[in-house]
Parts: structure tokens; sequence; C-alpha cells
């Protein structure tokens, strides 16, 4: 920062807020200026009072001069255009090579030979390499029990068909290696033992597949570091891009098609909500199912092709079967995987001219290429992770469940003089035992009986002094058989008086019976009660827990809850029930315990921490969103004369009254007085999804704040519940991503195989070892076509408290490169802003919202978060949540459970009262525009509506309205008006930006504003109507999202050709991206990265009908360069599994995060390579 | 660990659990009274047997690896530079004896003695670093493998200087390991974790193990990094084992600095293998557990009265008697014959057994839970009258205190299963 | 016996076999060379492995009567009878530099100081005579029973007296056996028999191992009868363990003559129980074993040259390594997986393994072969390149050097099997 003035370069738009820098607005938009109309720029100014947000101070950020690459063509959506046409030129060649293709005939019989087969037109053999093509359909099957390895694959070209099949598929050996090395899997461009392409050149080359992801993990050069020119085109993700189904969707689409899928409940439900809205169809429209598909090949061949059904069962050989199936069924599955590809073929044909014409931007196109091709590199450190991790969960898994066991094993005491009776927690378990069974011995008693005389007196002649020093035995007894032996040897061969199948513990109760494993039954058996697990019922009890002093109790038809002692009106009606008696006098004893504990004591109030499925990415909010949305009344509620919340409070006002009494000294959730226990008042847990619903563990991690708290807390000795629950935690992210992270397939690379880059750097460490994960990323996985991943792309950041949460650290580069990376500052929240500002008054900052994405301040309270913070009484962080839920949109519902969750003392009413006030500050309120016949109403009855600036009138007329007109209307036609028209939001921050979103949800062809992407069909307004406008709305900003993607990864390409960097795209998650760079070229990269982001960002100006870009949001404010794949290059992702931190244990040291004005000073602002580059200061 | 024992006895504040403990350590056989007054490691039957199934499990942890060997070196070292010596006293009383020398002519003689003789050991470091060139043809020079030892150590404490007591023997487990200088502080990490997980394995409470760095400020000379594993003793946290990241510094002393004689294969290269110690004070981590074992029950039995019942939970494993055999009245010679059946074929396995039943004072059925309960016997099985209609036995278990019928030809295979299926938990 | 080895060694008319053995046991990692020369019980690998199994053999063996139990007692002693002493030499040296102090002043500090250090022991006897009055408690005064030891003790050479080592350690084995003064000559022949049958039970020739009485003159005050065990080494016999028949003298000496503490039940009558003492010298013991187990077999190869094969064919239960695993040629890191795995199964079982696969610097099979049966290993596992065909093995083994095929998955079974069963030949 130099001067508050600035210098020439500085510009400042009517608003104040501070534009690019004059040489680069001119590089970019050529002579093209913003042009300012005052009447725009009078009503923005009148907006942001009304926001409080005009007349701010702003700081001034230092100008950027640099020389950009030349801008080709006329604008700088032209020079996008170029651009991409150039990259994606060869393979959209390729591609309609096949798509015209007559394909040959499929051969008859298949080559069992190891490596890949040609057929000839005749069906002749011939040994090839590889299929050297320019365009290919492909297809790769893999038999699961086998591990990773590819089995057999299909490829056709439009000259011949091909197939390939493994050396373990062709010859039979008891082991195969674990590990997989490139000479496993099947070779496209190279020849065997090598990993350079002939003549030393990569081709450019198209491989088309369905979920081609997967078949891109079994090619051997897509491992290599230096990527090949080969690209891939999913038809699975063309798929999406047309007729794609949101999550919703695809479950309704299955209950229609399939009939009782499991889709039916939600389908029935979601009928059930359409039903009860007044007006609308009762069903919405059903066409959409005809125009999609849910994703697999089958359903989207019947989709585009239509005809004979694939069929798809003989790929169970390769989930289930054994690699002697697959040989059996050689000739069989071999034709099965042809059929797919020729299947593939045929939806391709159709997909691509389909796609062409909803997606015509070529940077579409040329950015799926490139998100087709991820790379991450890893080295053994991976496997180390692997291992530290579960080593640390199942530590931390053991130690639990021994302390559970140990709880078990102490509560058999009370057992003894049926103490249990008397116990708080125990005294309702099932304590019965059962008797020892012995068969009726049959064998005369008599002669038993003789036997054992005879014995003792054998014995017994000898009178024997116990107490006597026998000396030692007498030899001839060493030799012989030992009379103790005999006898002992007889009593054994009783056992068959034991009936043959052995009780189970008989002599222990019966609850902890079933938590152990019977002996004979399992190979691993453990003592104890082994089976013990957190989740269970009896887990809480023998833990004692007590809420606020008040023993834990569960009932069937409440859940959990606590039992509050001193209820009078039931104990003479228990005495003759049957079953276990309440032990109240224990109870009561307790709480009096806990009282004269507490009086010393106070409890600390803990700020409730946030709960952990909020933490996560922005599309976990999203799906989250979604989820919720589902169960909400959509956004007409207001019409509906009772809320939600109004519902709720209704029915727990009938809860409370059904009970014959109240408890007089303590309140909460109940009492449940249809809970009939003796001397006791039966309260609920509370739930975060509102009171009414059931608890079903005290373990859940919403309780965990309680527990910090001490409102919930273990009430026996020696019993760390806290601590179980703090385990369970640390649990939690091993346990559900164990299993996807510890199969994610890793290819090493021999030492031949690593570029000389890598093998040369002083770095390299010859037992190493070096690889890559090429996760199965599907390009376009949403219907918004955002790429999805199931490890990668929702991998959350590491946490201290997590075990194996460092998982995206363990990317790692090999030696002599750099990770370069960025995250795109708020890119949602300002592709959301520039719609709403350009429909507003067309300038940046123009609408409230707008304003505090470009300008606002944490500092000075007026950015987005921090605003709605203070007008709702929250913490910033909480805000976050609602504020992207809000605009993922999310209704006041959600708002309503939301803040609940975070504090359990707000009331209902003070949570929906807090819910509506945010907003009406920040979505606003609706209101209304007349139809014809409202206007005719209005005019007809006469009455007095007051009307804003744009003529809409308020919730309040229009009921004003409907109630006079049905009054006047004559009794018994019950006509239904249908009053309103368009329906607007106003008066809130971002009320602009949902008109114009909701405008663009509702227009006849939704397209993203940017490059023109059209809906999938089946959420256009023609198919779906008025349904689904919630991921219509959100459609509209994630999928300008992926425009933002597509145009970065295109532009970085270029580049990085262009100016002879050296390094590959290697992964995007979400708004992120990441290059692998050789370390000389790591900061010209970053560079890049820069000029990039400003390129975009300016082409979104530029399409929204802005010649200008606000300086704040220019560039990256940050670009991290890095050895490793993580949020931020500070963080040394400490975590129970790795305690000492990556920087400790992995030798990863710290990385640069360099903001545009130290790139500039590194770089001298030049992309071009060899130039001397100045030395890092520092 | 005596020291803090008794500074902890004759304290006021002495904590209740620990007098307690070591009341029912000397009147069960764990640890002899007199032990703790003359800080010797002496132990009774059962403090032997614990001890000798903590080292049994510590060998089998640690030579679970490839390349590590168990070796025995003499617990006298020939270099001079521990502070105590082995002296023989009839020479050297020989020499104060001799009139005829003076002062300085007997001091010399003395130190040309205490020259020729040997100290004793204080730790097993320095022998396993002795053993390494042989160690290396072992291996025929490949890293990384490891040397383990147990074996009797003598410590100091230097705040009894000049008392009698300054000296004491304590037995350590000694790991020292030779990995590639590349791999060394990956290698730290991964003993450090071993070892902290084996204390826990066999705890009844593993939170009370834990581990921590050495402070720069503790580190000896060419160490370059430390970790304690920790046991929370109810006077504070003691030392239980000590890993220290040696690097090269020592073994090259060792063997008077000729570095060629000591390199290793590593890769391509030949290295000097860095050193990583890895040693555990037996006697302390044999008291951690009998505090961690420890479980205080208040019972109230049906007249409300209540009662405290002491268990001593060791680890199946760890438990010294995993059976007693106890009669029940009746025929007494017959019964006899049955528990010395028993008893043979129990010891046969291994089960390592209490002959309650030559006991024949015999106390309550209750009294005897007590006293079997407060050894930290694993069953308690029961030959009655019954058993020789039968054959079926009462075995009663210590954890859950329940007792069920068995029948005679099943109790070993049951109590083996037992207990070899306790080490998974 | 160190004595005698290097007697024997530096004598001309040395036996073959002795030199032979000894540079064995160096060069198989048996006993380190240099612990011939420094007389230390410095033992390799695989003397360290052999040595605890034969104190496992002997613990098992002793321990299989109801009322042995095993104890630990200090190997210092605080009695003054011993005459090597543990002395502070910091303490000694600041007495002697004093220069105040005059010469009688300097020697009564001296005495002082030797007053109040401690001696260690020469046998464990001691030690459980101490015991005892605690052991009564633990037997409620029943009669006999015994207590168990093994540990370190010096010896002293007195004919070396002066030299610089005069005194070396010792690892003894020790029952102490106390029973009625009615019964104390039976006992004394039982456990006389018991103690060679325990020894022959391991040879390979059993009659290289016998029995005979002490003369009078060699008994000690107080001892009635004595008997030794011998084995017959190349250079002579030697002492392998001794049985003293020692009265209740020592017994009450020790307790200082309080004799209605010491009394036991013996039937109606109280009596101070007789003792018997069973000491073993176990590095003694193990050597006899190397001695015993040596077999040279002469063979002809197919040019009909003379070779000589030197096989130590130790007992199944007491050798050392119990397979070793080695690769064949092949896709190394395969193979290698491969014996991991095995070398994992092995080790859980509790079977030695010898990982033979690490060693990348290959032997020819033949030379294996030879360095294995040098080691005394029973039986090399070859893995493959077949094996990852078909999953079969070649097992050889040490004592009919015949190989055969055998599948993965039923070798440690059969390993299992072959040497539990040895015990009972």
């Amino acid at each position: 920062p130099e001067s508050q003035q600035g210098s020439d370069q500085t510009r400042l738009n009517p608003l104040n807020i501070q534009m690019l820098s004059r040489n680069l607005q001119e590089q970019i938009f050529q002579s093209r200026t913003q042009v300012y109309v005052d009447e725009d720029v009078e009503r923005s100014i009148r907006h942001l009072e009304q926001h409080e947000l005009w007349g701010k101070e702003t700081d001034l950020l230092p100008d950027v001069e640099l020389k950009l690459p030349e801008i080709y063509g006329n604008d700088i959506d032209e020079h996008f255009r170029l651009l991409a046409q150039k990259q994606s030129l060869p393979y959209l060649d390729a591609a309609s090579q096949l798509q015209g293709a007559l394909l040959p005939g499929m051969p008859k019989e298949w080559a069992w030979e190891v490596g890949w087969t040609r057929y000839g037109e005749g069906g002749e053999q011939h040994r090839v390499n590889f299929p050297d093509e320019n365009a290919i359909v492909f297809d790769v099957e893999v038999c699961m029990a086998e591990g990773h390895c590819p089995t057999l694959a299909v490829a056709v070209s439009p000259t011949a068909w091909y197939s390939w099949c493994s050396k373990r598929l062709v010859e039979d050996r008891y082991t195969w290696s674990s590990d997989l090395t490139l000479a496993d899997l099947i070779p496209l461009e190279t020849p065997t033992n090598s990993s350079q392409p002939r003549g030393g050149e990569w081709q450019e080359r198209l491989v088309v597949g369905h979920n081609v992801s997967f078949d891109r993990t079994h090619i051997k050069e897509q491992y290599l570091l230096k990527g090949s020119k080969m690209r891939f085109l999913d038809t699975m993700s063309l798929h999406m891009a047309i007729s794609g189904l949101t999550g919703f969707q695809r479950s309704l689409w299955m209950a229609s098609k399939h009939g009782k899928r499991k889709g039916l409940q939600e389908v029935k439900e979601h009928m059930k909500r359409l039903g009860r809205r007044p007006e609308g169809p009762m069903i919405g429209s059903w066409e959409w199912v005809d125009i999609s598909s849910i994703n697999n090949l089958a359903d989207v061949h019947a989709l585009y092709v239509g005809g004979e059904r694939l069929k798809k069962e003989p790929r169970d050989v390769f989930v289930k079967g054994s690699m002697s199936d697959v040989r059996t069924n050689f000739q069989e599955l071999m034709r099965y995987c042809a059929l797919d590809v020729l299947a593939t073929h045929e939806v391709f044909t159709e997909q691509l001219p389909l796609f062409m014409e909803r997606c015509p931007h070529p940077v579409t196109l040329a950015g799926m290429l490139e998100m087709g091709v991820c790379y991450l590199p890893v080295n053994q450190n991976w496997g180390r992770y692997l291992e530290d991790a579960q080593a640390t969960y199942d530590e931390l898994q053991r130690e639990m469940k021994k302390s559970l066991m140990i709880l078990a094993d102490d509560a058999c005491k009370l057992l003894e003089d049926d103490r249990y009776k008397d116990d708080p927690w125990l005294w309702d378990l099932e304590w019965d035992v059962q008797d020892f069974k012995q068969k009726k011995i049959t064998v005369s008693k008599k002669k038993a009986k003789l036997e054992a005389e005879a014995t003792a007196a054998a014995n017994g002649n000898i009178p024997k002094n116990w107490d006597e020093d026998p000396g030692p035995p007498p030899e001839e007894d060493e030799a012989g058989p030992h009379p103790s032996r005999e006898l002992l040897q007889r009593l054994k061969e009783t056992v068959s008086s034991l009936p043959k199948r052995r009780q189970h513990l008989p002599a222990h109760p019966s609850w902890y019976r079933k938590l152990c494993v019977k002996m004979s039954e399992a190979e691993d058996w453990s003592p104890g009660a082994s089976l013990i697990s957190l989740q269970m019922r009896i887990t809480p009890k023998l833990m004692g827990l007590t809420w606020d002093g008040f023993p834990l109790h569960y009932t069937d038809q409440h859940g959990w809850g606590y039992l509050v002692p001193g209820r009078r009106d039931n104990l003479d009606i228990s005495e003759d029930s049957e079953g276990p008696v309440c032990p109240y006098r224990a109870i009561e004893s307790i709480y009096k315990e806990y009282c004269e504990r507490k009086g010393k004591e106070q409890p600390q109030y803990l700020d409730s921490t946030l709960s952990d499925d909020l933490m996560l990415t922005d599309s976990a909010v999203w799906q989250k969103v979604e989820e919720v949305s589902r169960l909400e009344v959509f956004d007409d509620e207001v019409l509906s004369t009772e809320g939600p919340s109004k519902r709720i409070k209704k029915k727990l006002n009938s809860l409370s009254k059904n009970g014959t009494g109240e408890c007089p000294y303590h309140h909460g959730n109940g009492p449940c007085n249809d809970v009939n226990i003796a001397g006791c008042w039966f309260f609920k847990l509370p739930h975060k999804d509102g009171n009414e619903n059931k608890v079903g563990s005290p373990f859940s991690k919403d309780f965990l704040s309680k527990m910090e708290s001490g409102t919930l807390q273990a009430g026996r000795e020696g019993t760390n519940a806290t601590r179980a629950l703090e385990i369970n935690k640390m649990m939690s992210f091993w346990r559900n991503a164990q299993k996807r992270i510890s199969s994610q397939m890793v290819v090493w690379l021999r030492r031949a195989e690593l570029p000389r880059t890598v093998r040369l750097h002083h770095d390299y460490d010859e037992e190493g070892k070096y690889g890559a994960i090429l996760p199965q990323v599907i390009p376009a996985g949403t219907v918004t076509r955002r790429a999805v991943e199931p490890t990668w792309l929702t991998a959350s950041n590491a946490r201290k408290d997590r075990v194996g949460s460092e998982l995206k650290a363990m990317v790692q580069v090999p030696p002599g490169y750099h990770l370069v990376g960025a995250d795109v500052d708020s890119q949602e929240l300002w592709i959301a802003a520039m719609v709403g500002e350009a429909h507003f008054a067309g300038m940046h900052g123009c609408t409230a919202f707008g304003w505090m994405t470009l300008q606002g301040k944490k500092s000075q309270g007026t950015d987005l978060h921090s605003r709605t913070a203070d007008a709702v009484g929250i913490s910033r962080e909480h805000a976050k949540v609602f504020n992207y839920g809000r605009i993922y949109g999310a209704g006041q519902p959600f708002a309503e459970r939301l803040l609940l969750q975070f504090n359990h003392q707000l009331s209902q009413q003070e949570a929906a009262s807090k819910a509506r006030q945010m907003y009406a500050f920040t979505k606003g309120l609706r209101r209304y525009h007349l139809s014809e016949e409202g206007e005719w109403l209005v005019k007809k009855l006469d009455v007095k509506v007051e009307r804003a600036e744009d003529g809409t009138v308020s919730l309040q007329d229009l009921r004003k309205i409907s109630k006079l007109a049905s009054q006047s209307t004559t009794r018994g036609s019950k006509r239904k008006w249908n009053l309103t028209g368009k329906r607007v939001w106003t008066g809130g921050t971002e009320s602009e930006m949902f008109n114009k979103l909701e405008s663009i949800a509702h227009s006849e062809e939704p397209a993203t504003p940017v490059l023109g992407c059209r809906i999938s069909r089946a959420l256009e307004p023609s198919a779906v109507q008025d349904e689904f406008i919630t991921s219509r709305v959100n459609w509209v900003v994630q999928s300008s999202a992926v425009d933002y993607l597509h145009l970065m990864l295109v532009a970085m390409r270029w580049l990085f050709e262009e100016h002879d960097i050296d390094g590959r795209f290697c992964i995007s998650i979400h708004d992120e991206v990441r290059y692998l760079v050789t370390s000389e070229d790591r900061y010209r990269a970053a560079l890049a990265l820069q000029i990039t982001n400003l390129l975009t960002r300016s082409m979104f100006a530029y399409k929204l009908g802005m010649m200008d870009l606000p300086q704040s949001v220019a560039f990256f404010s940050a670009v991290d360069i890095d050895k490793c794949l993580r949020k931020e290059v500070t963080m040394d992702c400490v975590t129970p599994s790795n305690p000492t931190g990556v920087e400790r244990r992995y030798g990863l040291p710290q990385g640069e995060a360099l903001d545009i004005y130290q790139i500039i000073e590194i770089t001298k602002g030049s992309l071009a390579k060899g130039k001397r580059q100045a030395t890092r200061l520092k | 660990y005596h020291r803090n024992i008794s500074k902890c006895i004759t304290r006021d504040d002495s904590s209740d659990e620990t007098s307690l403990l070591m009341q029912l350590c000397a009147e069960r056989y764990y640890i002899s009274s007199e032990a703790f007054r003359t800080r010797s490691c002496t132990y009774g039957p059962l403090g032997t047997e614990l001890k000798k199934n903590i080292i049994e499990q510590w060998t089998s942890a640690v030579r679970s690896r490839a390349y590590v060997f168990g070796i025995n070196t003499s617990s006298l070292s020939r270099t001079c530079e521990e502070p105590v010596m082995i002296v023989d006293i009839r020479a050297l009383n020989e020499i104060l004896n001799q009139d005829s020398f003076t002062k300085d002519e007997a001091s010399q003689k003395i130190q040309k003695l205490l020259k020729d003789s040997a100290s004793v050991r204080t730790s097993l470091l320095q022998g396993a670093l002795q053993q390494y060139a042989q160690a290396l043809e072992l291996v025929n020079r490949t890293l990384p493998f490891g040397l383990a030892e147990i074996g009797l150590c003598h410590h100091f404490d230097n705040q009894l200087r000049h008392s009698s007591s300054c000296s004491f023997e304590v037995t350590e487990s000694s790991l020292v390991w030779f990995c590639s200088p590349r791999t060394s502080s990956q290698w730290m990490d991964y003993w450090a974790h071993q070892r902290l997980q084996w204390w826990r394995k066999f705890a009844l409470g593993p939170s009370d193990f834990s581990m921590c760095n050495v402070v720069d400020e503790e580190l000896r000379e060419g160490t370059s990094h430390g970790v304690k594993i920790l046991y929370k003793f109810p006077w504070g946290s003691e030392t239980l084992e000590t890993l220290w990241s040696l690097g090269d510094t020592q073994l090259i002393k060792t063997h008077q600095g000729s570095c060629i004689n000591l390199q290793c294969r590593d890769g391509r290269k030949s290295v000097v293998p860095h050193v990583i110690s890895v040693s555990a004070n037996v006697d302390q981590g044999m008291l951690a557990y009998l505090f961690n074992s420890l479980q205080l029950l208040k019972k109230t039995d049906s007249k409300q009265k209540l009662h405290q019942r002491t268990v001593l939970k060791l680890h199946p494993s760890l438990t010294p008697v995993k059976v007693a055999l106890d009669m029940g009245r009746g025929s007494n010679s017959e019964l006899r014959q049955v528990c010395e059946g028993l008893l043979q074929e129990f010891l046969e396995v291994g089960i390592s057994t209490w002959p309650g039943y030559l006991d024949t004072m015999s106390l309550s059925l209750e009294n005897l839970h007590t006293k079997y309960d407060e050894m930290g016997v694993l069953f308690t099985v029961v030959v009655s009258e019954s058993t020789l209609k039968s054959g079926l036995l009462l075995v009663r278990n210590r954890d859950t205190t329940i007792r069920e019928t068995m029948h005679i030809s099943e109790i070993k295979c049951y109590l083996l299963k037992y207990i070899s299926a306790s080490d998974n938990i």
C-alpha cells in the first residue's frame, strides 16, 4: 500500500468502488468503457443508504502494473472462444470421426491372449502393442476379488475392434503382487516395457467411455508424471449436462420407472406436500421423467438410443465372482464388454450434437476435457498414512470398547442379592438367568454309586493326613497311571450327560449374554461383553448418565429422556403391575447428591461448538439444504395461514397438555405422562431438529457440548463418558472414509518411468516410492455440471480431533516439483452478486449484497457475514452457514432449525422470529404483482391497497382482497380467484439478486449468463413447470461457478503452452485449482494463475454487460506454492494419527502464499522463460 | 520409585490409594514388605510371576520385527566410566592392613586395584553398542536391525549420595535399534507409538499412560530427540520408558571412531547407522500396572451398609495366577485327587494355578473370593461333592463375579481360550 | 567354565572338538568371541535364545509341583559375608584424595564406607532362606514347598586371586526345597533323580551326563549329603548342578535362631523344616548341551572327495532357531512379501524364525544349508517362484536333510506339531 490517493492508474466508479488499474482495464476491455447512467447511480446510492452502507470509508489497494499476454480477437469472449477452439479442435475432430463412423462388425471369437489383439474385418486376430487410433470407445472390466488390476478391456475405433487381456487372467498363479506397476495396466500409447510414445511425441487422442474416469485409472500412460495428450469424453457427464437429474429427482425417477423401489416413500411424501398446496396442480408435471434418466449405461442407452434393453447381468461375475469364474465365462464376458462399448458408441453418437447445442461455448468442452485428467502425486508416505490412521483408529476403538466391557462386567455384580433393583439405571434391564441344563441321568444310579464307592475305598484305605508332608511320590507312581488322573478321566466321561448344544453363559443375566459372542461360534472369539458399542441402548445406562442430575431412561415411544423423581400420582398403580419397578428412592437420592455437589460449583456456560456437518465445504451445506428443503413447504408458505413453526408450537402444547401432572420443580421437554414409571416423571432429551423428535442416542455428536458443559455426565465412578464421546468423535472421519481411502488405487513408478527432473534431483531417494492416484472424477457429475468424486472432492481439511483427516496433505509432490494453486475468493457470492447487480443498475457494488461482497470489511463489520451476525445476534461463523444456506435456496425453516441447534436455550418462538428477521433483512419480503383478475377485483371491490414503485402489493393487502372477494361472491359458487401474477422480493439486501435468479430460473430456457449453458432438459420449465425451484435457482449460481472453472482451465492451459511452463493440471476441488509444476517454473505458474483469474473475472463482467472489474476481486488474494495439498500453506495438519504434524513426520516444510504484488516482484511481471528471475527476497 | 513410595507413605497427605496398594502387595505376595524398606527388587511369588509375564510380553512385542535379536551382555563393564565398582575387599583390606605402606603408596595400590576391577553397568545401551560389530555380520550389513536385552542395571540416586543406599538395582528392558540416518526420525516415531500402545494394551485405564517429548535441556550429548512414556502414579507422573534418538555419536565413540567398520548398506550408499535406544524400567512398569489395575468398588449390601470391594484387575495375560483351585466340603481325599489331577493338567499347558485346596484351614467362600480378588486371580474353580457325581465345576470369574457351571472336561480349553483371546481386545 | 576352555584351547593336546565348537559358536552367533577373552557372560543372539529355552524348560520342570513358587531376590546382599562388594568409587576417591587424613583415618573411613556398602551374592540360597518366613504364610505352614529363582551370581576363582578377573558372573538356577525332617532324605533322592533325568531328556548323547555323591570332605558345615550332576566335556568332567541336603542349620542361622516362627505343621507335630538346595550353573549347562549336540558327519561328494558336515543337533525344544525362511530366485518383491507374511505368522505363535530372505547377498543353497546346520536350525523353508503359482514350499529338515514339498497353508501347524511333539521323545 503506497498512498491513499492512488496514482493516475487508480480509478473509482461512481459508487466509490476501486476499479482495475487503468493499464489493465485498457488491455482487457480494449476501447470499451463502462457507461454510468445518473439515474442508476442515484438509485444505487439510495439503496445503499437504506442499508447503511453508503459513505463508509474504504481503503485503496495499490495499483497493479502488468503487461498481459495479447488478447486475441475483438473482445475477451472471442479471446476465450479462440483459445478453447484451438485446444479442443483435435479432440473434436476425433469425436466427430467417431460420431460419424459405421463401426466394423463385432468379432465372434475373442482372443485368449495377454495384451492387445486387433480384429480384422473377417475376425482375423493380430497381436498389437496398443490400438494406434485417434479415437476409440473403450471399456475396462475388473475382477473385484483380485483388487484393482484390470482384467480385460475392449476398444473400438471407426476401423477395427480391439481386445485386451491381463496377464493375471491368462496365467493362473497362486498369488499376485498387490502393488500395481505400469506393466499391469493397459497400454494405449506406448509399447510394452516403455514409457515413451513412438517417435517421442504424444498424439492428441480421444477416448470415449461411460464413466470413463474409471477406465482411465487402468490406463498405463495416465500415471506418467508428464501427461500424455490423450483426453477423455465421458458419456455420463455429457448426459448430465444434457438431461441430468437432481438427487431428489433421481429417486422420484426410479420410483416412477421401477415402481416399488426405495424412492417410493419419498414420492408419497412429495405428493402429499404438493397436495396440501391450496392451488396448483395436484401432481407437478411428470413430463421430465420421459426426457431423462438416471446415470447408468443401460438407462442412458434406453433414453438416447432406445431399442432392446442392455443386459447387465454378466457384470455380476466381475463383482462377485473369482478370477476362475471370469476364465470360465471368458467369451461371454468379452462379448458383454464389447456390447457395452457398442452401446456407449451409440449413446455418444446421439449425445454429441445435443451437447454442442446446449453448451455452445467452446470453453465448456475444453474445460471438461481438462477436468478429465486429474492427477494426484503420492509417495511412500501414502502407505504410512494408511497404516497410521488405521492403527490409531483401532487403538481408539479398543480403548473405548475396553472401557465399555469393564462397565458391563462390573454391572454383573448387581445380580448378587438382586441389588440391581435399587440401581437408578439398570433396574429395567433383563436380569433373568438360565438354569444349567443337564440330561436326566438314565444310567443306573446304583452303578455309579458303587463305582464311586469303589474308588473311595481304594483311595480311602490309607487314611491320609493332609497336613503331613507325604514325601516324594514313589517311583512306580511316576511311571504308571496316576490315580488322580484316572479319577479325572472318569469324571470327564460324564460329559455325556450334558446336552449336545451348550448353553450360552447360563448363569449370566440375559442382557449380558446378548453382549457376548458364543464361544463355539466365532473364530475370533474374545471373552467378555465384546459386542458392546457406544450406540447400544444399554451403554448410557451402564455409564450411569445423568442430565442435570437425573438418570437417563429410554422408552420406545419417546426415545431417550430422563427420570425426574417426586411424582406421587402413580405410586399405587404400579405396585400391582408386573415388570421391573422403578427404584424412585434411589433416583431421589442421586439427585439429592447432585444438588449438594452443585451447591458448590456453578456449571459453566460453554458456547456450543459448531456442529460438524455445517463446518464442511460449501457443497456440504448445499446437500444439507437440499435435504431440508425436501421437508419444507415451498416458498409460498407465507400464503398458508399457519407457518410450520406455529404447527410445531401447537404440537408442543398438546404434548404437555395430555399429561395429568406437571413437575413442580423441573422444566424441560415434557413431562411425557404417557410414560408411567412409578414415582417419576419422564422428560425427553432435547433434539436438534426440534423437540418433537426422538433422541436415538445421547452419544450423537450434538450432545458433545452438553457433555463438555456437564449437563450430561456419567454418574458412576471411574467411567468417563466424555472420553468415550471424544473417542467416538475422533473416529468419525476414518470410520466413514476408511474403505474409500484405503481402496484408492495407487500405481508406483519405477525409476526409469520418472522424468529426469525427478531422478536427478538431489532430494530423490532410491528407497522412496513415487507414484500417483488418479481420482475418479466425473467431470460433470451433477445437474449443475459440477465435478463429482467421492473421496478427494469431498475431503474435509485436517482437524486436530479427527483420525485420518490429514488425507489431503498426503498428496505430495515428487522431488523437483511444486503444487501451485489458489482458492477463488467468495466465488459463489460474487457470481450471485454480479447477476443481481447487472440486473439492478449495471454497475459493480450497486446492490447492498454486492457492495458487501466487494468492499465489506470484517474489521468494520460491513462484510456479509458480520452484517448477518449483527442483525440476528449470532456469531460470525454461524452467520456464514446461514448466508450460504440462504444463497443455496434454503428457506426460513432451515434457519429456524439451525438457530435452535446453535443455542438450545432459544425457544421455538424466538428462533422463528429471529429467522423471520434475518430473511426480511436479507432476502426481503414478498410482494405481488396482481394478475388481471386481481386488478379487476381491486377495481371492482374498490379495495384500498398500497402499491410500491413497481406496482406491487403486500401480502396483507392480498389477503384483504382475497377475503373481500370471497365474501362478495355468492355462497356456494366457491369460486377460486387467481389474484397474483409475478412475485418479487423487496427491501432486503439480496432482493434484487433473488429476483434476477428467480427470473432466470423461470425463464423459458434457463442458461448460465456467461457461457450460455442451458439447464438440463429435466429441469426446464417446459418439463417441470413450477417444480424444483430451489434446485433451479441454485443451478444458476453453481453452474456459473462451473463456467468460471472451465474458463480458468482454458486460460491456464493457454498460458502454460504459450510460455512453456512445465506443469500439468492436478485437481480442482470446487472453487480451488491446483497445478503440478516443476519447481523452477513455480513462480511463473503463480503469475499465470493470477492472470487467469483476472481474465476470468473480466469475462464474467463483460458478459454481464460491465466493461470493468473491481480491483479487489481481480486477483487471487494468495497463490499457494506448496509441496502438498492443504487448505493453508501454514497448516501442519496435526491429527490424532499424525500427532507430530506433517513438518516433523513427513519433512514437509511450510509453503509460500504469495499475493499479486509479491509475485510481480519475483517474476518482474513476466511470464517469459529463461530470464534470470529476481532471487526471492528473504 | 521406592523413593517416591516411601515419600508418599511417610507424607501425611499420602493418598489412600498408595498405602492401600502397598499393603495389598505385601499381603498378597507381590512385593515383600521388606523390599520397600531396603529398596531392593525383592518380589514375592506373585510379583515374580507378574514380572515374568511382563517381560514375556515385552519380548514377544519387540521381537515381532524380523531383524531384532536378543543378546546377553555382561552386567559388569570393564570401561571405568560408571561410578560404582565391584571390589574384592579382601585385597583392599590387605592393602590397608599392610603397615609398611605409606598413605600415598596405599592410595596408589588401591587405585591400581580399582583399575583392574569392573564397574557395574547403569544401562544396557553400552553392551548393545559393543555387540554392534558382530551383529553387523549377522545381518550382512543390512539395515534396520535391533538388539534386545533384558537385564539388571544399577541406578544411582544422586540425592542420596554417601548414604548406604545410593545405588539400587533395576531390571531394564532395552531395544537398541540401528537404522539409516534417512529413516531415523520415522523409526523414532514408530517405536514411540509402538511402545505407548504396548503399555496401554494391558492397562485397565489406558489413558493413565502417556507420552511426552523430552525438553531440549534434558537432551544428552549427541542426542537429537527424546521421548518419555509416563505413568500417572497417585503421587505424580513417573517415567516408565525412555526413547532416545542418539544419532551416530555414541556408536562411533564406542568403536573408537573406526567409521568404515561400522558402515552399513543403505540402498547404494554406505552409511554409519543412527541409533535409537528404547529402554524401560521393568520394575517401575510393574508397579504402574499394579496401580493401574487396582479397582475399588463400592457396594451396598442388603442392609444398606457400604462395603468396599478391592480387585486387582490385572490383564489376563499378565495376572500371575490364572486359576485358583479350591474344594468344597465333602469327601476330602477324592476331592483332593480331582484337584491334583486338574492342577497337573493346567500346569502342563502353562496355566499358572494356585493350589488353594492344599490349604486346609478353609476360609468362607466370601473371604476366599476377597483374597483371590486381591491377588488378581482370574478364575476360581471349586470342586465339590457334585463334581464327583456329574463332573460339574463352579467357575467364578473375577471380573463379573458370576459363577458359571462348567464341565470338568471342558474347563482347560475354556481357560486357554479365554486367556489367549483376551490378547485380542 | 571359561577357565577350562581357555585351558583347553591353550593346551597343546586341545581336542579338535573343542576348538571346532568354539569357532562354530563364535561364527554362528552363539557366544561372541570376545566373551571367551573377557570371561563375561556375553552371548550372541542364538546363545541368548538357547539360554532362554533352557531356563524355560527348567522352570516348567521345577514348577510342575503344586507348591513351588518363583521368587525374585536382590542380587546385592547387605550381610557382609561375601568377599566382593559394590563400592562407590567417587566416595572412595574422595577419602583417598583428602590430604588431611592420615592413613589410619583414611583406613577407618574406608572401613566405614565398606560397612555401608552391599556385597554381591555368590548363590541364590541366602535369598530364598530369607524369603522363607513370608512363604510360610503363603502355604499356611504346610510342608513341603519350594522356592525357585533364576538369577545372576558372582563366582570367584581362588586360583586367580589378585588377578583382574577374580570374579565372574554366572546365571544360577536354584530350587530351595523345604520339607519335613522325616522325609528329607527321600526328597533328596527324588530331586537328584529328577534333575539327572531332566538333563538327559534334551541330550543327544544322554550318557555324557552323570551323577555322583559328594565326598565327605567337600561337605560344608551343616550339610549332611551332597550330590553332583556332571557332564563329560572333552577336557574332563565338570559339575553342572549340585544338590545339598542342608538340614535346618542354615535356616535357623538366617533367622537368628527364632525357631518358633520357623515351624511348620507336619501332621500333628510342629517341626522346623529341613532344607534341600538344588542349584545349577545355567551357563555351564548351556555349554554342555552345545558340546553334546555337536555332530560331525563325514560325507563324500560326487567327486569322491571327503567333506565334513557339521551339525548342531540341539533338541527341538532347545534349539534357538526353529525355522529359517529363504527365497529362491524370482520376482523379488513378491517373494519377499510372502516371506514377510510367513514370518509374522510364525512369530505370532512363538516359532522363532530366522529371516534369511532379508540377506540380499544370497549364498548358494548348499552353503546356506551348511550355515543353518551349524546354527542348529531345525527347518529351512524356501519360498520360490513356484510358491507364487501353486502355494508350494520346500521344507528341509536338519536331521534328515530331506527336502519335502509342503503347502503354504499347512506349514505353520506342521512346525508347531513337530516341535511340541518332540518333547515327548
